[in-house]
């Protein structure tokens, strides 16, 4: 069966998207999960760059290139985070950071 | 007139001023002459008294003639002259409680015949009771009680309230007098409140005579409900007018009914006949429930119990308000009602067998008591009894006829036993003394005229009153109550002179501590020998001569009767008014051979033979400790009503703390069981927050997308 | 269209606010002159209010958004820069005291770098723009939270606050993706646009187009997450209590107002007519955001996490007026007008919630690693209104108007809301009933909220003072905050006028955008052929989703 | 000035309590006499209020008020505001004496704490400051809105007055009392703010909440009778719990124990009346259809909390306790009264609230004299106390008597024009042509309170003050420098309220032509609504009815001069149907006849 391009797109940018959800709910190091929401974001950048054919217009790959904008300062503050983290426990287990709750 | 409705204003006012101002200034500045003036203010009321009941003497006479020409000419008595129902018309002092729609509940007054004999009895003896109090609230050098300024006070209180109540135009005005009346005697009977029985007693007099409250309430309502007028007059004449109806003279009714209660009441034929037929079909419930209140007040079973307690009061105010006057406003209100009872058969035949049943029970037990007062107090019942028998059988007169002879020789028989209390040092039990003949001679001999009187010796006060009574009832249609009237006035005589014979017959006696009886002082001896002589002579304003026979020169139903004829008159004609004869002799024979049976036997067994009496109560079995026990009334009443209701007062306390309390606390915390679960979900791991926050997204996409 | 001299005069407020900002990011490099940061950013900040006042001028407005078809001025934008400009002064303030000496003025920029975002999102009339704007409201406040105190719990909150808004921004962001993916355009409003596209496909069969409600569905769930809306709610609690009492009361103003604007943007793109489905989605978030902020602020002892989680339900509040709009044609009443409770209720509460943090954080205790710290827990908090009386009287006075009590001007901003439900019946009978009784959860939610805010008040006034327990902060500015806060509540209560009228004003503008991107739709059709429409249809008739459907 | 005089009434504790919160230097001795002059200033305020009102009384007819005032709070001409707050105030026949009775009653509870509260008088004093200018606010609104304000406001100087100065539970109390009326009366802002959004469609599209206009919803047919229904509950979740009508009452008693003693006195005397007054001024005339739905089962409500209140109290060993509960039972009455849909239930039930006010209200201050003298409540341990202190025995008996409905004083006339109002209720009469929603066994059931009453009030008084002397260890505690027996200026605090409740008793005329203007209209709106359309099968078939039928004397088959058969029968059934509504009641009397 043959698939248009955007579908094809589309249905990868959906899996990449629910791989990052799930490597961000499984996963314990503190920088996979980050670098789940990184694979999130790709997932909705594939997603855009296939609305954006399905369109023929330019516009989803502008937002595109805004969402790579934006990915990269979360990653330069996401992974300053991390670092501030590991410095002060010396592990990156995301479930050593509950100290508050209730 | 317009004096005449000036004056009696001030027949209650006065007291009033005087109690207040002893209230007010009694405990500082006049402490032991704090009776003058509540004397002062009760004379003067009784000078207020006498000018008014001459006016109305007058006035009555005058319409008496005018009737009677009216009579001749064929008239109808509803509505006769203006002389007629002057007398009647009550007066509105002002407005008071507003129904709506500018129509007013009014305090207003009547003064007529009924109210002037009431107010005939309550002023004199209360006089004569306030002056016989300043000697009795001292000890024997003169010092006064403690509370002295507040026991006048109490007493103009009560003059007040009483006065109130019988000169009363409209039965709201009635009710405040009954409820003052109630609050006087429990403020009197509570007048030595360190002593827990007494006030006990205060709080169970008011409390039962609050429940007898609640049924003459209820009456009042339905007679508003009924009639739309609390008035009197406007009351009595529409329900006489009711009973006339025979389905044949509407016009007449109709317009008589515009006459009486206004053309918005009563705007036409249609709405005249549904009146008359409310008035018909509620005439015993209206009757039965103003009854309620009667049987509080007059102590009548079963709301009797607070009687014999209330002899916790000071002697004065068991002689004036548990005797001779307040107790009888039930009588006065069933005679005032007159025609709302006659209406109803019903009615009458509760009131009458009520009065029977407890003169004949109260004389039972008073026949095993052995304090002076509480004997009294059952006699009074007893008496109160035979009055509300007279009213049962139609004798209205004959009743508030007793009503006055019965003030006069029992407030004289308590004031003697105040006296002999007082000489005792406030012993009186009578197996605690005795023989006190010679000590006390004007106490005994006023005593033992009394006793006479009460016992139904012949020519006395009671005699012709009770004979009176007991002849209506054994003419009329329920002769069983007269039966019981004779019999009961055998016991009445014996348990009388018992008490006589053991207080002041035989060897004499002291109760321990007490060295010497003295004779009080004047302040007591002499309303004591007025009392005396009212109690000789009252009788004869209820006698007239005859042509008949040696005794029956003097036979019933005198002037007395004939005054207060005007009262009674539609009632009667509502009863069928059976003429019968006044003359029975044969009664009068032997009403006083019974008396005198009962007389000597109480001499018999309690001077002559001592013995017997004990040994009739070894031999009657249960009964002797059922009557001794006052047939375990208190107690019954205790374990059906107080206890119960007091369960459910600890239930409903209970539920409040233990049922809604709880039920709030639960709906309260459901914010705390909801956090309790949703906390769970804030154990602190942002995975888990990251988990929730894709299930509620999928939750919403999924509820969203599906419908 | 790049027409750069009116997207400058657009722009003027934001300008000169991300230049103060840059600024004193630059002032950073001395100590001396980073002591000035808090004065330069009070001047931003006021430059920004003159411009936004300067832009209160429709024709200036008019000729200018003309020619700039990204962004979206008005009444609208220039009552939210207003509202963020006058609390962020407070913001900026109040965190006076926050900061160490060498952080000061990269503590203050970023600051007025949130502030800024805010500002631009409801300037925004672009997808892309508008996310650029809520991350530029985020970003900072992620490493605002890590510099505002040193411990442990600050760094716990900062990566919570980071990771989480990372996912939820992901989320956003695929929700925008399908919005432009159902309608092939970015633009929010006007004649090409979001909103144009769905009227065009006629109310009925576009309306429920999978993609775009998908769209509209994941983007309102991302921003749930700003709003801290059930069920994005978890993080709340956690990240208030880790960050310093004023960053808290930062944050439960800006991120939420940002993450509220942009709902309203989105929402809007509905032309206000939500199908049957979208109302029952939003009614039971918020029914249920409601409850649960409540609830669990109810189990709280320690007063941050307690406000944290009010802040859950004052959103719940929020979105039940977001719920019903401002209403379709726009000819209904102030009242009518969901938008305005929401813009008034923003002000109302992030005014009293600030006042509450402010105190907070003048009654300080000492804390961990020889730093003080504000007070937490209600114990800390016994006594104060004896020894502490204008402080506490200023607590109490926000307390309550965040319980909406009545002589604070949160119990008029519970009345717009309530009222514009009401109000709203009429433009909906067939929802009458679901109304109702949505105010009437609402109304049982206050009360069990005034149970928990009692709490604070009962402490403050009813408990014996302990010695020592709490002291003031010596930081003047501090204090000025909180009187400010506390005179704010009553004042705005008896003279709720201008900010009731300008919220109106603004509610209306945003409303008129919706209904123009209708009618400059509609004229565009006219002039376009009717197989142009054709053409549209046969478009959408092939949309991805369907066609993947029909291709299985 | 009298332009002005309301607001300047309300304002002036308020500002009052202000400059006593903030002036930190005053002693607590000045504090308390700057707040008693303060209050005194007020109460003479209300005395001039009265006086205008009282010359302007003509207007009160239809609706009317006086002393009217009206600002729109901060709105401009081109006001596009949501809502708009009207500050608008005015006296009706109603409010008057209920403001009278808080600038009497409040001075005397400030009097009344000059020995009892040692802590924090500044504050103690502001917030009763405060209150007092709240509640005199709330019966001047002539705004829905505005009264629910300064209803709601009520809640915090009392929370605070309970939780402070209260006793060893107080903050349970405090809190119960707070969030269970706040619960309330949310639902009530839901309520109020339906009627707005509805009355907004008589107002130009503004939400709307003056009297006058909420007044036309029902009339012009703008809410159905279901709305109605509702909206009564609405108003009922409110108002039920602050009178506190049973099974809502709980609150009650505990906030009434634990309350400071001027605590008490307002809330018993006047607070508790914001409930019963919101019912009468807001429900009646409001939704009058929703009203006569709900009459019944407040009414049923109603008796039974006469009933429950009157037991309960006779159980309670604190004397607090007790009278609180005699309270549940007494505001019974009130209600049940209000809705009888007959004048003189309805005036007896404002003047119920009077009543209840003044002699509750002076209960709590003896009990409270008792407490400071001997800090305890408990009857257990005090007794006999007639003898060392007969003055305050006086005072004691008087309330007693005057709260039990004595013929003379305050209680009686109210108690009696409620119950008679209840028990003609289903009469058909000019006014109400379908006659009222109450069969007699109301009036009935109600009036066993008349003697549960007695019974209470008087076993506390015995056993308080007769029997023998009981005092806890070591007599009365004098460290406040009272005396045994009752002071002067505890003795000035209670003459006035017994001079009141004397002239209440006696001559309460004057009060009620006050009332009755205002009372007319209410009942007239509530009179008019057709219950037949809610399912009130048992509705009258009144002589009005049947009055309406050609009349004999017209009819011109019928001589003048006799019933036909119909005409009786037809009357009989019309009577059995007024009179003895409840089926059991006309069965009775049938026997009766037939017994006859």
């Amino acid at each position: 069966m043959e698939m248009a391009a955007p579908q094809v797109l589309m249905i990868v940018g959906a899996l990449l998207f629910g791989i990052g959800v799930i490597g961000f709910l499984t996963r314990r190091n503190m920088i996979v999960m980050f670098l789940s929401t990184e694979i999130m974001f790709q997932g909705v950048l594939t997603n855009l760059v296939g609305m954006g054919l399905l369109r023929g217009d330019l516009n989803g790959q502008a937002l595109g290139i805004f969402v790579l904008v934006i990915a990269a300062v979360e990653a330069g503050l996401g992974l300053a985070i991390v670092v501030m983290l590991y410095r002060r426990r010396g592990t990156l287990d995301a479930d050593g950071w509950r100290t508050m709750r209730g | 007139m317009e004096t005449l409705r000036s004056t009696a204003i001030w027949i209650p006012l006065l007291p009033l001023i005087g109690s207040l101002l002893v209230g007010a200034i009694g405990l500082r500045w006049l402490k032991d002459r704090s009776h003058w003036l509540v004397i002062g203010g009760v004379a003067l009321s009784l000078v207020a008294v006498l000018s008014v009941v001459s006016t109305v003497v007058g006035e009555a006479g005058r319409a008496h003639n005018v009737d009677h020409v009216a009579q001749h000419e064929g008239v109808d008595v509803a509505h006769t002259s203006d002389h007629a129902s002057k007398l009647t018309e009550s007066f509105t002092l002002y407005q008071w409680m507003s129904m709506g729609s500018d129509s007013w509940l009014n305090v207003s007054f009547r003064v007529d015949q009924l109210t002037s004999v009431m107010l005939l009895v309550v002023v004199p003896i209360g006089f004569l009771i306030v002056c016989y109090s300043v000697g009795y609230m001292r000890d024997h050098h003169g010092h006064p009680e403690r509370g002295y300024e507040r026991f006048f006070a109490f007493l103009g209180l009560f003059l007040f309230s009483m006065t109130v109540l019988v000169l009363a135009g409209n039965f709201l005005v009635l009710f405040v007098g009954w409820e003052l009346v109630g609050l006087s005697s429990f403020l009197l009977i509570g007048f030595y409140y360190q002593k827990p029985e007494a006030a006990k007693a205060a709080r169970k007099a008011f409390i039962v005579n609050r429940v007898g409250d609640f049924g003459f309430a209820l009456g009042i309502w339905l007679i508003y409900l009924t009639f739309g007028t609390l008035d009197y007059q406007k009351v009595f004449d529409s329900v006489a007018l009711a009973m006339q109806y025979d389905g044949d003279t509407y016009p007449a009714i109709l317009r008589d009914f515009q006459a009486l209660l206004g053309t918005d009441r009563v705007p036409d034929a249609t709405a005249a006949s549904a009146l008359v037929l409310n008035i018909q079909d509620r005439i015993t419930w209206i009757a039965l429930l103003l009854f309620c209140g009667a049987m509080g007040k007059s102590a009548q079973l079963p709301l009797h119990v607070w009687l014999p307690d209330a002899m916790e009061g000071p002697t004065p105010v068991s002689a004036l308000i548990h005797a001779a006057t307040m107790v009888t406003a039930g009588v006065y209100l069933v005679a005032r009602c007159s025609v709302i009872f006659a209406a109803s058969p019903v009615a009458m035949w509760f009131v009458g067998s009520i009065g029977a049943a407890t003169a004949l029970f109260a004389a039972t037990i008073a026949l095993t008591q052995y304090d002076m007062k509480r004997i009294l107090a059952y006699s009074t019942l007893s008496q109160l009894g035979y009055m509300f028998l007279a009213l049962g059988v139609g004798a209205f007169d004959s009743a508030v006829f007793h009503l006055y002879t019965h003030a006069f020789f029992k407030a004289c028989l308590f004031l003697g036993a105040g006296s002999v209390m007082h000489a005792m040092d406030g012993v009186i039990d009578i197996t605690k003394f005795g023989g006190l003949k010679k000590d006390l001679p004007i106490t005994y001999r006023t005593f033992f005229v009394s006793a006479l009187a009460l016992a139904g010796f012949p020519f006395l006060a009671a005699f012709w009153s009770k004979d009176e009574i007991i002849h209506a009832a054994l003419a009329g249609n329920m002769p069983l109550l007269g039966w019981i009237g004779l019999l009961t006035a055998l016991l009445t005589a014996f348990y009388t002179f018992r008490m006589v014979a053991m207080a002041f017959w035989g060897p004499k006696m002291l109760p321990a501590g007490v060295e010497h009886a003295h004779e009080s002082g004047r302040w007591m001896t002499v309303p004591l020998m007025l009392l005396a002589v009212g109690a000789v002579f009252a009788g004869y304003v209820g006698v007239t001569f005859s042509d008949h026979g040696f005794i029956g020169f003097l036979a019933p139903h005198g002037v007395f009767h004939h005054f207060l004829d005007p009262v009674f008159a539609s009632a009667k004609g509502i009863l069928g008014a059976h003429e019968a004869s006044h003359e029975g002799y044969a009664l009068m024979y032997w009403s006083s051979a019974i008396a005198i049976f009962g007389i000597a036997n109480a001499w018999y067994f309690y001077t002559k033979r001592p013995t017997i009496p004990g040994a009739i109560a070894l031999a009657s079995g249960p009964i002797y400790p059922l009557l001794k026990n006052k047939y375990y009334v208190d107690e019954i009443y205790d374990a059906i009503f107080v206890q119960p209701l007091r369960k459910v007062g600890r239930f409903f306390f209970g539920s409040d703390r233990y049922g809604i309390n709880s039920l709030l606390f639960i709906i309260g915390n459901l914010p705390r069981v909801l956090g309790f679960g949703l906390r769970t979900g804030q154990q602190g791991a942002m995975q888990g927050y990251a988990l929730g926050m894709i299930l509620g997204l999928v939750a919403l996409l999924w509820f969203v997308l599906q419908g | 269209m790049l027409a750069l001299v009116p997207m400058i005069e657009l722009l003027l407020p934001e300008i000169v606010l991300l230049t103060g900002a840059t600024l004193i990011l630059l002032t950073g490099v001395s100590k001396t002159l980073s002591r000035s940061a808090t004065l330069l950013a009070m001047l931003a900040i006021f430059g920004a209010l003159g411009a936004t006042y300067r832009h209160n001028n429709p024709e200036l407005l008019a000729t200018a958004a003309a020619s700039v078809d990204a962004l979206n001025p008005g009444f609208f934008a220039n009552y939210v820069r207003m509202i963020v400009l006058a609390v962020g002064l407070l913001i900026v303030f109040a965190n006076r005291h926050v900061p160490e000496e060498g952080e000061r003025a990269e503590f203050v920029a970023l600051t007025l770098y949130s502030l800024a975002g805010v500002m631009l999102v409801a300037l925004a009339n672009n997808l892309i723009l508008l996310f650029l704007a809520l991350e530029l409201v985020s970003v900072p406040t992620y490493i605002l939270i890590g510099l505002s105190r040193r411990d442990i719990e600050a760094q716990e909150a900062t990566a919570k606050y980071f990771f989480l808004g990372a996912f939820a921004a992901a989320i956003t962001l695929y929700g925008f993706s399908f919005l432009y993916g159902a309608t092939g355009q970015l633009r929010l409003f006007g004649a090409d646009s979001i909103s144009a596209w769905f009227i065009d496909g006629g109310s009925t069969a576009l309306a429920n187009d999978g993609m775009f409600l998908l769209g509209v569905l994941l983007s309102i769930g991302g921003l749930a997450f700003k709003l801290a809306a059930a069920p994005f709610h978890f993080y709340v609690a956690d990240v208030y209590q880790g960050a310093a009492a004023t960053v808290t009361g930062m944050l439960g103003f800006v991120p939420k107002f940002a993450g509220m604007v942009a709902a309203i943007h989105i929402v809007g793109l509905t032309q206000w007519n939500l199908s049957g489905p979208v109302f029952w989605g939003l009614w039971v978030l918020a029914a249920v955001t409601m409850t649960v902020g409540n609830s669990l602020a109810f189990m709280q002892y320690n007063v941050k996490r307690m406000l944290a989680y009010s802040s859950v339900a004052h959103s719940g509040y929020m979105l039940m007026a977001l719920l019903i709009g401002p209403g379709q044609d726009g000819s209904g009443s102030a009242m009518r007008n969901g938008l305005a409770a929401i813009l008034f209720y923003m002000a109302v509460y992030g005014i009293a919630n600030l006042g509450a943090f402010c105190t907070l954080a003048w009654f300080r205790k000492p804390g961990r690693d020889d730093a003080y710290q504000s007070a937490e827990l209600l114990e800390d908090l016994s006594g104060t209104g004896r020894t502490h009386r204008w402080a506490a009287l200023a607590l109490a006075l926000c307390t309550l108007a965040l319980m909406g009590f009545p002589l604070t001007g949160g119990f008029l901003g519970k009345l717009y809301i309530f009222g514009s439900v009401f109000a709203s019946i009429g433009d909906q009978p067939q929802h009458a009933t679901a109304l109702v009784v949505l105010v009437a959860i609402g109304a049982l939610n206050a009360a069990i909220g005034a149970a928990y805010y009692l709490r604070i008040i009962a402490s403050c006034y009813w408990d014996a003072p302990r010695d020592g327990r709490v002291a003031p902060t010596p930081c003047s500015a501090l204090q000025a905050v909180w009187v400010v806060c506390g005179m704010l509540v009553p004042v705005l209560f008896f003279f709720p006028g201008t900010l009731a009228r300008n919220a109106v004003s603004a509610a209306h503008d945003s409303q008129m955008k919706v209904a123009a991107s209708k009618a400059e739709r509609v004229a565009h059709a006219n002039e376009s052929a009717a197989d142009e429409v054709i053409e549209k249809a046969a478009v959408h008739s092939a949309t991805p989703l369907k066609s993947a459907r029909v291709s299985d | 000035m009298t332009n002005h005089l309301l607001s300047i009434m309300i304002a002036l504790p308020f500002l009052g309590g202000l400059a006593v919160f903030a002036l930190s230097g005053l002693s607590p001795d000045m504090v308390r006499r700057v707040s008693l002059g303060v209050a005194l200033l007020t109460a003479v305020l209300a005395l001039v209020a009265y006086g205008e009102f009282d010359a302007q009384r003509a207007q009160l007819s239809n609706n009317g008020v006086v002393l009217a005032e009206d600002y729109a709070l901060d709105a401009a001409a081109d006001s596009g505001l949501p809502v708009i707050l009207r500050f608008s105030l005015g006296l009706n026949g109603i409010s008057m004496p209920l403001v009278l009775l808080t600038a009497l009653l409040t001075p005397l509870a400030i009097l009344a704490s000059f020995t009892g509260i040692k802590t924090r008088e500044r504050e103690y004093y502001a917030l009763m400051l405060l209150l007092f200018g709240t509640m005199l606010g709330v019966f001047c609104a002539r705004d829905l809105l505005l009264f629910y304000v300064f209803f709601e406001f009520t809640l915090i100087p009392l929370y605070f007055l309970i939780g402070v100065w209260g006793g060893s539970e107080r903050r349970k109390a405090a809190n119960m009392f707070f969030i269970y009326t706040l619960s309330g009366s949310m639902l009530t802002f839901a309520g109020v703010l339906y009627v707005g959004w509805k009355a907004s469609q008589l107002a130009g599209g503004v939400m709307a909440f003056d009297f006058a206009t909420l007044s036309q919803l029902a009339e012009q047919g703008l809410l159905s009778s279901t709305e109605q229904w509702w909206l009564f509950l609405a108003f009922f979740a409110g108002f039920a719990i602050k009178v506190p009508l049973f099974p809502f009452h709980t609150w009650l008693p505990l906030a009434h124990v634990e309350a400071p003693t001027a605590g008490s006195v307002i809330l018993a005397a006047v607070l508790l009346k914001l409930g019963t007054y919101g019912f009468l001024v807001i429900c009646m005339p409001f939704f009058p259809a929703g009203a006569m739905q709900w009459a019944p089962i407040v009414g049923v409500l109603a008796v039974a909390g006469i009933i429950y209140g009157a037991l309960a109290a006779w159980v309670q060993e604190d004397v607090k306790r007790l009278v609180a509960y005699s309270s549940v039972s007494h505001l019974g009455y009130c209600l049940l009264g209000m809705f009888c849909l007959k004048m003189s239930g309805m005036t007896g039930s404002v003047l119920y609230m009077v009543n209840h006010g003044l002699s509750t209200g002076a209960l709590f201050l003896i009990i409270g004299m008792i407490y400071e003298r001997y800090h305890t409540r408990d009857m257990a341990k005090i007794g006999g106390l007639a003898r060392k202190m007969p003055i305050m025995a006086f005072f004691l008996i008087f309330f007693t008597m005057s709260s039990i409905g004595l013929p003379g004083l305050n209680g009686f006339v109210s108690e009696f024009m409620v119950l008679l109002g209840t028990f003609i209720s289903r009469q058909a009469d000019d006014v109400a042509a379908q006659g009222g929603p109450y069969g007699i066994w109301y009036a009935a059931f109600g009036a066993s309170g008349i003697l549960l009453g007695a019974i209470y009030m008087l076993f506390m008084a015995r056993r308080v003050l007769f029997g023998k002397l009981t005092e806890p260890e070591g007599g009365f505690d004098d460290s406040a420098g009272l005396t045994q027996d009752l002071t002067r200026r505890e003795i000035g605090i209670l003459v006035p309220l017994a001079v009141a409740c004397i002239w209440l008793g006696v001559y309460p005329k004057p009060v009620m032509e006050m009332m009755e203007p205002s009372l007319q209209p209410i009942l007239a709106t509530v009179a008019k609504v057709d219950r037949s359309q809610f399912g009130d099968d048992r509705q009258a078939a009144p002589g009005r009815a049947v009055a309406e039928a050609p009349s004999p004397s017209q009819g011109e088959d019928r001589g003048e001069g006799s019933f036909s058969v119909a005409d009786k029968s037809k009357a009989r059934a019309a009577i059995e149907h007024v009179a003895l509504t409840d089926s059991s009641a006309a069965a009775s009397s049938r026997n009766k006849k037939g017994a006859r």
